[in-house]
């Protein structure tokens, strides 16, 4: 055990009992996973992924390189740093070879996001961060306070002395007073990961109490304070990577923090004053403690302090090596390489500020000497960088430069500067920079000798910086010793970019609540009860649910159609249209704007008709088609299929406000407002007839392709005498709160009749009968009106509309072009898959071996309950010269033959529509 | 995700809005008077600087109105935005 | 169905399958969250320019004063003036039909060059009170919705997770939500999912359970 | 070698890289041809003018060798488009990712696991059957799976009804794989150095200098340097040149994001994409998954792109595959696609003589590497467009005989 009395936040008063490889531990609360194997002197956690080598804990913080623990229990977690593991009772982990492991099962853990607006975030809670959210907070404004720890204080130990008194008194101060306020809110477990524009921070809360286990924040603040602290930076040696070699600040930290203490006879090699504090706490804590300076000077007041304990202090001095096996026995000291025993290696090279996310947002950094790091370099606008973060290492300079005027108050150490020291003599092949990817000096020698120049190849070469930790420790160490090779300065190299995540993120952190059915909306009509009452089967189409069809038990879904078909082409059957987009298309130029749209001419549409129309792409593609009602001189109700409503009221309003202002007239949604029934099949007319006892709709009253306007109960309902089966058929369109009546009615009415609601698959054959395109399945965005057979839709007379320039390019007037056609399999029987090639059938019927060209493919196929056989809707080339000709089409390996028809296979004549 | 000043709702966060590419291009007076190389210059070339970028934008999820901005394309950041010209902003689809 | 056997056509709520589920929600949360379905009124959206007379002549109409700053609204004797674009207002009311409402608006403003088109069915509304209001909309909207940058007569055109809404605020922690009927679960479904938060056990097995939090 | 080398399973260490790569030169003061841009593209054309025998030739590149898109994309590599035109460079690639580790004497990590391309609705199934069917008869190894077939191949992939788009089926390629993108690059570059092709890196062009409708210079950050031919390969910074030359082109550069996870035990052994759902991921060699996301809307040369598509990205990707919960994003970013009319590139002429332009392969890029680099290097050397790439010249645009990949394949990536 290396818990030390007197040391640690750690509540001693319970015990919490954790599984690290097999073994049981018991820690405190308060301890991390780092804190009980320390604590615990547990053997090496893991080994490294190359070559093997045994690997322990490096550092207290997210910067640890090697202390990875893939947690088991409660639920499998891949790679995380035992040193940010909060222990809990029952927690299982292991240490990690390299790779984290994933659960098999679903995680049942809940996810949220939360948009928070402040005047001020600041990142960090350590000296500087709680100094500037006080600032901030008595100045009045809304401040949010992350920081990623579990407490605030930063790596504040307890040690120093703030406004006269111990620093601990004063974190708990700053954090009481801004717990009173309103308007500050203050989440620790809290890492900021990402900075982007205009002030967006997303931070992810680990919650320890509420409905989920994780939140991300995403935090927009009209100023960020980033005062993120800085990481140690390590010295580079011969087996700098054996388990008891370790960041000095970390042992302090574990120390006054958990009351562990991490060794028991200390060297601690530095190029930095830091670690000097590192050394006269462990050794107050009653380890054996030795100092190697790599720096001539020592400086005085650290000098003092050793000698009243008696640390013996080597200026001038390196660690060149190590010894051990699982762990450190001995550190190999100066040019001699004389052994000097020791189960703890500290090491500092300064320190590095955190910058991460002051370069998320394209922060520069410059190369400040005086430091011997990266800092902050052109400040950015909204953006502050306070603290260690901008460079500013000293207690008393932080408080200073954070806290404005009533700043609180530490006395100045004067000290000496870093020296900058990215590495010792030694055998480069076991000098370990990036100790997960267990890449050495030797490493990057061998990129530079192969000619990489550039930081970014260097990292690529040897792999460094890409492994968990993204190189917190090892990045700039690696930019240090690749100008050293290359001769360069570093401010010339550079680093390589540091990207979000600051930290990983869990995927379904980010994900949120968009899982399940919160993924994406699931839209219903306001008759979706009906349908599923019914027992209707839906699809997806867009984000509706439609009803496909209706199955009586029994039924698959090929005999629900061929049943929902006979009775809408013997009786009478009703389908939900409500998810067609509609838009209500006003003003003196609304005419005008939709002959601008539409192939055909809308203007000379009279008042109480309909019209069918079709809309191209300026490429002279069809985009979408749907009919036009005129509803007055200076009003159309225009439908869009359901999957192009957005699309196609967006084009308009496009059209309208970018191209056309100067056009009067207004465009306004009303998808949702009405509901539309359609009412189809011979019976037809006895049902609406019915309902609707007071209109005339008869077919001299109420003729095909027109509309007229009735009420149901005193509630408005406009019936249109509109066909998408070829049938005689009406829709019946009502505001939506009454659709779910208006549907009740029609299927009371019609029961006389067997009315038989169908589905979308039953409204697909109908109209796949007749040689309707579906825009969309029929059509992939290459095909005209002409290629579908629609070119009596397309003026000749109107001087200009959308898309009507490029049908007179080549292209256009091949006569090769793909066209619709129908396709009747010549066996009667094969249904042929939709999607289907289509190629010339050879003399022996067999397929040919590859390349084959093809002709075309299958865009529609179905049982036809009227045809009483299968048949297709196929694009083909040249399709329509070639109408009685057999082709073949590859069915599971095998040429099927298909004779090309015309579209139009049930009712040419065009006789049933009218009943 | 940056903040988009809507011209007629202010600051809202860039998804609400849609994106309609480079402005400023009118639609030809005369479509049938163009060579085929004519009109496709309009149907499918768009300017594609690196730099500032005048470009038309919808704030789709708000108000539904068009307007136009620069925009630095090597920042991604709007250096302005203002209403529509008042004619070829450019419809292009 | 009882509905169905009524002499006149009944309307249905969009979210009448949510009713007991939210009124059953409101009474464990109360007072921190209340969420109500809003009543079915009548609503056109007003096209005119907002230079000419159009809006003073609709105000004589509606009977009250028009919006004029942008993503604010008025109230109106039985209903509300939103404005919702340089010349786009929503007006409701709850004391006419719609087809009226429609035909009143529509008239006086066309003398004007503008009209007026009925979208009583287009938009359903929610009501979010209490402590907790502000808040739970902040699950799924960017906006800033702190009281002092969306106070009482303030509102907008937004999203709320994937859904297009108008977000309308009312005196202190009273909000409304409009939104497309077809988007009204999505948004429901959101806000209840989100409301977890605020149940006195907040689901244990889904949330930082014991063995999880330190 | 069409199958997966050994050790390049996931989990796999990676080969070490060879000690010697490529000679980073000064410029000289002209060459036979100057391939502007050391990505992919301009390093395989250099390695294959080399085989034809032409080594007076330098390669400029802005920045870092390979540093641009090579550096970004997700790898993945496979021929399975729709239309014949596609299909016939892309299978070119393909086959030339085959051989090309015996080529390029270099390990590539070429791991040919299958890709899976899912159907979520019954347009998706028609499109899938459609291309598959398309496939078949172009040779190209593809067939249709249904989603029991798509849990065999891929057994982490939620085939259960209880998400919001159920995956109703899939396309499956075999023979598509994924490949190491720094290897694949400096493998190229390592031959083209060997045989003689200068590497200038941090070597802007700025210019160009034109006698008539011949381009007779380079401008460059460090010279002027002459050329006989100019091949140009610089991808999402393409429109930047063509301005230097007054050309016009339509292509529009958009940001396109990609990530990575932590290292993880083989979970995934296949490739998946999802248009409807806008995600495609596979586990790469040391264990990363490796997922890209869809294409930013807007213009933009930046680099980077907005946080809510990954979002969006991690939301599809749980929904899809559910034990990826607990996975973390370790490292984010994003590169610049420059994408055209019709979701295919345009290679060919350009109103220089003797100015070859290749570009617009949005995110198709990479797996066309070796083929591009293969076909544009002949389309050099003879001066006219290779049979393969003739199909796409920047004409097409003026006749419409465009080659329509995104309206009809459904998959863009």
């Amino acid at each position: 055990m290396s818990r030390v009395e007197g040391y640690g936040r750690v509540d001693r008063g319970r015990t919490v009992t954790v599984t690290v490889d097999g073994t049981a531990y018991t820690g405190h609360p308060g301890d991390t996973l780092a804190s009980v194997l320390l604590a615990h002197d547990a053997r090496p956690l893991d080994t490294s992924i190359k070559y093997g080598r045994p690997r322990g804990i490096g550092a207290a913080w997210v910067e640890d390189p090697t202390g990875l623990v893939q947690i088991e229990e409660p639920f499998p977690e891949p790679m995380v740093l035992a040193s940010t593991v909060e222990i809990t009772d029952g927690l299982v982990a292991r240490g990690v070879d390299g790779q984290g492991r994933l659960s098999q099962v679903a995680d049942v853990a809940r996810y949220d996001h939360r948009h928070v607006h402040c005047d001020v975030l600041v990142v960090g809670a350590g000296p500087a961060g709680l100094t500037a959210a006080r600032r901030a907070a008595r100045e009045g404004l809304d401040v949010v306070l992350v920081d990623d720890r579990p407490e605030p204080g930063g790596t504040l130990t307890g040690t120093e002395t703030i406004d006269g008194r111990p620093s601990r008194e004063f974190v708990a101060d700053v954090v009481a007073e801004l717990a009173a306020l309103p308007t500050v809110t203050h989440l620790q477990r809290t890492t900021a990961f990402g900075h982007h524009d205009d002030g967006l921070v997303l931070a992810l809360e680990r919650r320890t109490r509420g409905a989920s286990r994780q939140r991300v924040h995403r935090i927009r603040a009209a100023r960020v304070v980033i005062a993120a602290g800085a990481i140690e930076r390590p010295i580079v040696f011969e087996d700098d990577d054996r388990p008891g070699v370790m960041l000095a600040a970390s042992a302090r930290d574990f120390l006054h923090r958990h009351g562990v203490l991490a060794g028991r006879e200390v060297v601690v090699c530095t190029s930095d004053d830091a670690a000097y504090a590192a050394a006269v706490d462990l050794l107050d804590a009653a380890a054996a403690v030795r100092v190697l300076d790599a720096r001539s000077r020592v400086p005085e007041v650290w000098a003092r302090r050793c000698a009243e304990r008696g640390i013996e202090v080597s200026a001038g001095t390196q660690v060149r090596g190590t010894r051990g096996d699982d762990r450190v026995t001995a550190a190999l000291v100066g040019e001699e390489r004389h052994e000097v025993p020791c189960d703890l290696l500290l090491v500092s090279g300064g320190w590095n500020p955190t910058v991460h996310l002051f370069t998320h947002v394209g922060g520069r950094l410059t190369w400040d000497p005086a430091l011997g790091a990266f800092r902050p370099g052109t400040p950015l606008p909204g953006v502050e960088v306070v603290g260690a973060a901008d460079g500013v290492f000293d207690l008393a300079g932080c408080l200073r430069q954070a806290g404005g005027p009533d700043a609180p108050h530490a006395d100045e150490e004067p000290g000496e500067p870093t020296m900058v020291l990215w590495r010792t003599a030694g055998d480069p092949a076991r000098q370990f920079v990036d100790l997960q990817r267990d890449a050495t000096v030797a490493d990057i020698a061998r990129a530079v000798g192969a000619g990489m120049r550039s930081v970014e190849h260097v990292k690529r070469y040897t792999t460094i910086g890409t492994a968990h930790d993204q190189g917190k420790t090892s990045g700039i160490v690696a930019s240090g010793i690749t100008a050293e090779l290359l001769g360069r300065p570093i401010e010339d190299l550079g680093t390589t970019t540091f990207r979000p995540p600051y930290t990983p993120v869990a995927f379904a952190a980010l994900a949120g609540r968009a899982r399940g059915d919160l993924y994406d909306p699931v839209r219903t009509t306001p008759i979706h009860d009906r349908h599923v009452a019914a027992g209707a089967e839906f699809e997806d189409v867009g984000q509706w649910k439609r009803a496909r069809h209706y199955p009586r038990v029994g039924e698959d879904m090929t005999a629900a159609v061929l049943r929902e078909c006979a009775a809408v082409r013997t009786s009478v059957g009703v389908m939900d249209g409500s998810t067609l987009g509609k838009i209500d298309v006003r003003g003196p130029d609304a005419a005008v704007l939709l002959d601008r749209l539409y192939t055909n001419v809308m203007s000379s549409l009279k008042v109480g008709r309909v019209r069918y129309g079709v809309m191209c792409g300026n490429d002279g593609m069809v985009l979408d088609d749907g009919t036009v009602l005129r509803l007055a001189d200076d009003r159309f109700l225009v439908t869009t299929t359901t999957g192009n409503a957005a699309a196609v009221l967006d084009r308009m309003e496009e059209w309208l406000q970018t191209e056309w202002p100067d056009l009067r007239v207004r465009l306004t949604s009303v998808t949702e407002q009405l509901a539309i029934v359609a009412v189809a099949g011979p019976r037809s007319r006895d049902v609406v007839g019915a309902v609707f006892a007071d209109v005339d709709v008869t077919n001299e009253a109420f003729g095909f392709m027109s509309w007229q306007d009735t009420a149901l109960d005193g509630v408005p309902v406009r019936l249109a005498r509109i066909s998408f089966s070829g049938e005689l058929a009406f829709e019946v369109s009502v505001g939506s709160w009454y659709a779910a009546a208006v549907w009740d009615r029609l299927l009371e009415a019609g029961r006389p009749y067997g009315i038989t609601p169908y589905g979308t698959e039953t409204m697909h054959v109908l109209r796949a009968e007749k040689g309707y395109p579906i825009i969309g399945q029929d059509t992939d965005g290459t095909v005209t009106p002409h290629d579908l057979g629609l070119g009596w839709a397309v003026s000749r007379k109107k001087p200009d509309f959308l898309g009507k320039r490029s049908f007179a390019r080549p292209q256009n007037q091949d006569p090769r072009r793909k066209q619709l056609v129908s396709l009747l399999p010549v066996d009667a029987a094969t249904k042929l898959p939709e999607g289907s090639q289509i190629v010339d059938l050879a003399e022996d019927g067999r397929l040919p071996a590859p390349p084959v060209p093809m002709l075309g493919h299958v865009t529609s196929s179905y049982h036809s309950a009227a045809l009483a056989r299968p048949f297709a809707l196929a694009l083909v080339k040249g399709g329509r010269e070639r109408i009685g000709e057999v082709v073949g089409v590859p069915v599971a390996g095998e040429l099927v033959a298909a004779q090309i028809g015309d579209t139009v296979l049930v009712d040419p004549e065009g006789a049933r529509r009218d009943g | 995700m940056q903040l988009i000043a809507c011209p007629w709702c202010g600051p809202r966060e860039e998804l609400e809005f849609s994106y309609g590419g480079q402005a400023h291009v009118a639609y030809p007076s005369d479509p049938a008077a163009l060579t085929d190389e004519q009109w496709a210059r309009f149907v499918f070339f768009r300017d594609n600087p690196k730099g500032p970028f005048a470009e038309r934008w919808a704030h789709s999820a708000g108000c539904r109105r068009w307007f136009t901005a620069v925009r630095d394309t090597r920042t991604h950041r709007f250096l302005s935005v203002g209403p529509l010209a008042a004619s070829g902003s450019g419809a292009t689809s | 169905m009882a509905e169905i056997q009524t002499a006149t056509l009944t309307a249905r709520h969009p979210l009448e399958g949510y009713r007991d589920l939210l009124e059953a929600l409101s009474a464990e949360l109360a007072p921190a969250l209340a969420l109500e379905l809003g009543g079915l009124v009548a609503a056109v959206d007003l096209r005119v320019d907002p230079a000419g007379g159009g809006p003073a002549a609709v105000e004589q109409v509606v009977g009250g004063p028009l919006p004029t700053r942008p993503d604010t609204w008025t109230a109106l004797p039985a209903g509300q003036a939103l404005r919702l674009g340089p010349d786009e207002w929503l007006l409701t009311s709850a004391a006419a039909q719609p087809e009226d409402w429609e035909f009143a608006v529509d008239e006086a403003a066309a003398a004007h060059g503008g009209m007026a088109v009925d979208v009583s069915a287009q938009r359903t509304a929610l009501r979010l009170r209490g402590g907790a209001a502000r808040e739970l909309l902040t699950t799924g909207c960017a906006l800033d919705l702190r009281p002092r940058s969306f106070p009482h007569g303030r509102c907008a055109q937004t999203l709320f997770g994937q859904a297009a809404v108008v977000l309308v605020a009312h005196g202190g922690d009273d909000l409304q939500v409009l939104v497309r009927p077809s988007f009204a679960a999505h948004v429901v479904d959101r806000l209840v999912d989100a409301a977890t938060e605020y149940r006195p056990d907040p689901s244990p097995e889904s949330g930082p359970a014991s063995w999880e939090t330190p | 070698m069409s199958t997966a080398s050994p050790g390049t399973a996931p989990g796999a260490a990676l080969p070490e890289h060879p000690d010697a790569l490529w000679r980073d030169a000064a410029p000289k003061r002209s060459y036979d041809v100057v391939i502007v841009g050391g990505g992919g593209h301009g390093l395989a054309t250099a390695h294959y003018l080399a085989k034809l025998g032409i080594t007076d030739v330098a390669v400029v590149e802005k920045g870092w060798l390979a540093g641009g898109n090579m550096a970004r994309n997700t790898t993945l590599i496979r021929s399975n488009y729709l239309w014949d035109e596609s299909a016939g460079i892309y299978e070119h690639a393909l086959k030339l990712w085959e051989g090309l580790e015996e080529d390029l004497g270099y390990p590539i990590l070429f791991s040919q696991r299958g890709v899976l391309n899912l159907a979520h609705t019954e347009q998706d199934v028609r499109d899938s059957v459609r291309r598959v069917e398309a496939n078949k008869l172009n040779g190209i190894d593809a067939e249709w799976l249904d989603p029991d077939e798509v849990a065999k191949v891929c057994p982490i992939v939620n085939v259960s009804d209880d998400i919001r788009y159920p995956v109703q089926g899939a396309t499956f390629q075999p023979r598509a794989g994924i490949a190491k993108h720094d290897y694949v690059a400096w493998g190229f570059a390592r031959r083209a150095s060997d045989a003689g092709v200068d590497i200038i890196q941090d070597c802007e062009v700025t210019g160009f200098v034109t006698e008539g409708d011949r381009v007779t210079g380079v401008r460059t950050t460090r010279g002027d340097i002459g050329c006989g031919t100019v091949a140009l390969c610089a991808a999402g910074h393409t429109s930047v040149l063509l301005d230097m030359l007054g050309v016009p082109a339509p292509l529009q550069s958009h940001p396109l994001q990609a990530l990575v996870s932590e290292l993880l035990e083989p979970v995934h052994p296949t490739i998946v994409m999802s248009n409807a759902v806008h995600v495609y991921v596979s586990q790469a060699h040391k264990g990363e998954l490796v997922m890209g996301a869809g294409v930013d809307t807007y213009n933009g040369y930046g680099q980077r792109g907005a946080f809510h598509i990954i979002e969006r990205q991690m939301a599809a990707a749980v929904e899809l595959f559910p034990v990826f919960a607990r996975a973390h994003l370790l490292r984010s970013w994003a590169g610049v696609v420059d994408v055209t009319p019709d979701a295919s590139p345009i290679v060919g002429r350009t109103p220089y003589d003797n100015v070859f332009l290749n570009c617009g392969w949005g995110t198709g890029g990479f797996k066309a590497t070796p083929g591009i680099g293969w076909a544009f290097a002949d389309t050099v050397a003879h001066g006219r467009p290779h049979p393969l790439i003739a199909p796409f010249g920047l004409d097409r645009f003026v006749t419409g005989a465009l080659v329509d990949e995104h309206g009809a394949a459904a998959v863009a990536h």
